[in-house]
């Protein structure tokens, strides 16, 4: 594990064209890593997500990505993904490339790749038009005990993962704490592993059982409160709903959502003046 | 015992919780579905067991959330899972009696739609996509679905279909050894629509107070089945209204509460 | 869930010639729900773990089992389970047949069991004896995506689980802390799960990650103090090495076994009485 | 610097502990390879991350335990992780770069069995059996194999095949396609035997201070094949004998120590 700014950790780790995970189910979004992926340009990036939220709205309305893996693209609670919809409804501001994926499929193909696997394995459900329309990222086979028919996805294996977390302690271990989606199976699937965290601490404030990725594990890791914001961090702060529902407003014109990232991510230097800009933080 | 003051949204909702039995376990989407699941578990059904694919198990929230991952899921929650549990373990497993599903298109054999109007490869509308939804039509005991009606949502053909309902129907769902017994009910804001049990046609079996048959069929893009027996369902009661409002009051003034961070001074 | 005191749990549940898996990895292995099964002489059951340990080694050499499906039969650190060993080698007290399974294979097993799934999936490795004896368990086919030859074992799913735990609080949910093996995959696979607990509490003493199985999930539950004696309790009784290294003398010969088990199980009322007899308990 | 006075017991160990360089993963069995791998930790490789199959990842007792799933390790571990995830997460994932195994016999080109003696179906002997070991002997990037050396254990032909080595030798391994790339080293009583580079036949390639290459040829079941340059191994030094012996000593004393448990009044 590397203790970087943010700064240098996405410029070391997230290239152009790269397989790039930002998970955290609703909770831990890495939101502040996401805007540094925007501010170094990044491009043609392939972004993968369960839920790409309002984080790859951003990234895909500022031309960082060319594909997009994912099962479920809007805004929770509140509607669409402005960008999203406008990237493939119309190519704007560059096509995206979408593989679909439901939810259960795209757990399973990062468990696939969390375990070392070349695919995983589900049962078989009565046909979809999903089916159909990315039939390469699905095939049916029969059990070899039983004869019934079962669904492959093939694994997910990142070129880099990014999560945000709790805490890191000296040694660089990681917690994450409350809902944690499916970022312990992206981490583990993926070739690097990046993280921001809310703080430093000595101790891990960690049960026995508790979710913690071992500092060997880690390639890269920050500290960047607020990082999250404005999903949540459980026990730092919780999540700003003013915003996701404003967020449909920001992004529903390019021109309004373009000048609100020219000021509020490509004009600041980092998170917190980020944070401070937006009044969430003194 | 009944509020005659109430809205179309509020008789769906209450309409919805009254399908849950106490002690069924209800795998929970967000919306309409989460309001009528804590009412349920907040009037008539204690005991029920709410699971979010977020990976919270037998939450019992005080706040309605605005996302399926909110802190208040997780805070009251038995237990919370990784999400691969969630399908796998519970899902598929075959420990849900209850997935709730809506969509931006039904068929006439509950078939659903929630994935894009228009071709594929070039969609008028992007709809979010499928996110659960096709496990839970296959996997969960029974569906609820809860959708408002409209001809432009009741539809004679699906754009895409997302999540099976009763495919071509005539016992074609069953045909494909799917595990779950398919949706049971269709609640909208005109009252009930339920399978034939033969053809599995939809069938308007029962309404709210004061809503007619031709005012649902001028809702429907395909000629309406009607049942031959056709229920008046009744109006919410007055606790079900006051809880409902509550929750919805209380979320409400969560949702507008402004998030603060302090910053370490060093930052 | 029932709470029930555990002779009438273990009549209600465990039925002759059932599948059932008394699980929990060194840590928690339910030893007390072991000898009341030994006490109500349940026959021909097909007993599954994947560290058979001196709890099975009692109930084999007791005649309670005429199948095992098992990935690992020793004593941990001393040696044989002899009565196993006897079984196997003797027919002694009867012919036991064996499903053999990698730790790996088995616990894939449990998951798929867990999963409702009939089988699960691994990268498949080189051809081993074990392939060959226990082919009817194991299927070689080929990656849909990539050709790479995978393994499928078959899903377990027992009729019954039995499992040990720390707490169970006023609704019934159960809190499994410290190391789990496969525990929480084979109480997803069985039919019924039935757990002994160290205590009762008004509210589990768990973080929000904790495994906690959820009170719908328990078919029964019976509070047994030192239920898990001789292995452990984490917070409440380490293991009790002492006792393993004697099992090795006391299981050697079957006179002396049978000697053992008559005074010490079958001879006592409860699981109490079996630890204040052996010195454990006051 | 070297101790003068020590067993075969713990040269044996000391060397396993020297094969490990600081950093490196290791997936640890009970017995030898518990302790080697905690000395190693204790003296010249503090980072070692040391994975127990009960799933204690990073764990760092100052006890060595008598079972892999002892209290000591869950309580000094990074992570305590279900044992599914040890199996899928890290060995088969290719996180683990070193594993340790032990058999009742072993061939020439470091195939083992811990299965049975005798016939599988009427064993003369029947063993613990196979635990984790085929899947380490597959997917650990590297594998060391710790046995005492005699003609019984050092078989010409094995019994039963649990775990794969070389298979038959000569590049038969890497044409299976098997991730890790096998037994790097076998240290025994009597030195360190490794595989030929071309046939991958274990050949001796250092002995014990004392040790004839006679003996340990007495000791093996097959004509073993000596290595051109046959090294001295270094007696351990007064550091590592020091924590060993001291970790050996605080188990014994952990070990000995009676178990109580306060039963509630009431039972």
């Amino acid at each position: 594990m590397q203790l970087l700014p943010l700064k240098e950790a996405i410029a070391a780790h997230v290239r152009d064209g790269a397989r790039v995970a930002l998970e955290g189910f609703t909770h831990l979004i890495p939101f502040a890593a996401g805007h540094e992926i925007v501010r170094q340009e990044r491009r043609n990036l392939h972004l993968i997500r369960m839920t790409p939220d309002l984080i790859y709205d951003q990234l895909i309305g500022m031309g960082c990505a060319s594909q997009l893996t994912f099962s479920w693209g809007g805004n929770p609670g509140v509607g669409s993904l402005h960008r999203l919809r406008d990237a493939v409804e119309h190519g704007w501001p560059q096509p995206l490339a979408l593989t679909e994926y439901t939810h259960a499929e795209l757990a399973l193909g990062y468990q696939a790749g969390a375990s070392g696997m070349t695919c995983g394995l589900m049962l078989h459900h009565t046909d979809t038009d999903l089916d159909r329309v990315s039939s390469s990222s699905r095939r049916t086979l029969s059990c070899p005990f039983t004869g019934r028919p079962l669904k492959a996805v093939p694994a997910i294996r990142p070129d880099v993962t990014i999560l945000h977390a709790q805490q890191i302690d000296a040694a660089g271990n990681v917690l994450l704490r409350g809902i944690i989606g499916a970022a312990k199976e992206a981490a583990m699937a993926a070739e690097r592993l990046v993280v921001t965290v809310e703080e430093q601490v000595a101790r891990l404030d960690a049960d026995m059982n508790a979710v913690v990725l071992p500092s060997w594990l880690v390639t890269a890791a920050s500290i960047v409160p607020g990082g999250a914001w404005p999903s949540y961090a459980h026990n730092h702060y919780p999540r700003d709903n003013r915003f996701y529902l404003a967020w449909d407003e920001i992004a529903r014109e390019r021109g309004a959502f373009t000048a609100w990232m020219e000021r509020h991510v490509l004009g600041v230097r980092d998170h917190a003046e980020h944070l401070r800009l937006l009044g969430v933080a003194a | 015992m009944s509020a005659s003051d109430y809205t179309r949204d509020e008789i769906m909702t209450v309409t919805a919780a009254r399908q849950l039995p106490n002690g069924a376990v209800c795998f929970v989407g967000i919306g309409l579905p989460s309001a009528a699941c804590n009412l349920a578990r907040m009037t008539h059904a204690p005991d029920l067991v709410l699971i979010y694919e977020s990976g919270t198990v037998g939450t019992r929230p005080t706040v309605l959330p605005l996302s399926i991952g909110d802190g208040e899921l997780a805070e009251t929650a038995t237990s919370v899972v990784p999400l691969p549990e969630i399908f796998a373990h519970y899902l598929q497993r075959g420990r849900v009696d209850f997935g709730f599903l809506g969509a931006a298109q039904i068929d006439r054999h509950a078939n659903l739609n929630s994935t894009v109007i228009g071709a594929y490869a070039r969609p008028k509308v992007r709809l979010p996509g499928a996110g659960g939804a096709p496990e839970i039509a296959t996997f969960a005991g029974e569906v609820l679905i809860i959708m408002k009606q409209t001809p432009r949502s009741f539809v004679p053909r699906l754009d895409f279909r997302t999540s099976c309902g009763y495919l071509a129907g005539s016992g074609a769902r069953a045909a494909t050894g799917s595990p779950g017994a398919g949706p049971r009910a269709v609640i909208t804001d005109f009252g009930v629509l339920r399978p034939d049990p033969d053809t599995h046609e939809l069938t308007l079996t029962a309404l709210y107070p004061g809503i007619t048959v031709e005012a649902a069929q001028a809702a429907t893009g395909w000629p309406l089945k009607i049942g031959t027996r056709l229920e008046t369902l009744p109006a919410p009661d007055s606790d079900e209204l006051r809880v409902l409002r509550a929750l919805q009051a209380s979320t409400r003034q969560a949702q507008a509460r402004p998030v603060r961070i302090t910053l370490p001074a060093a930052i």
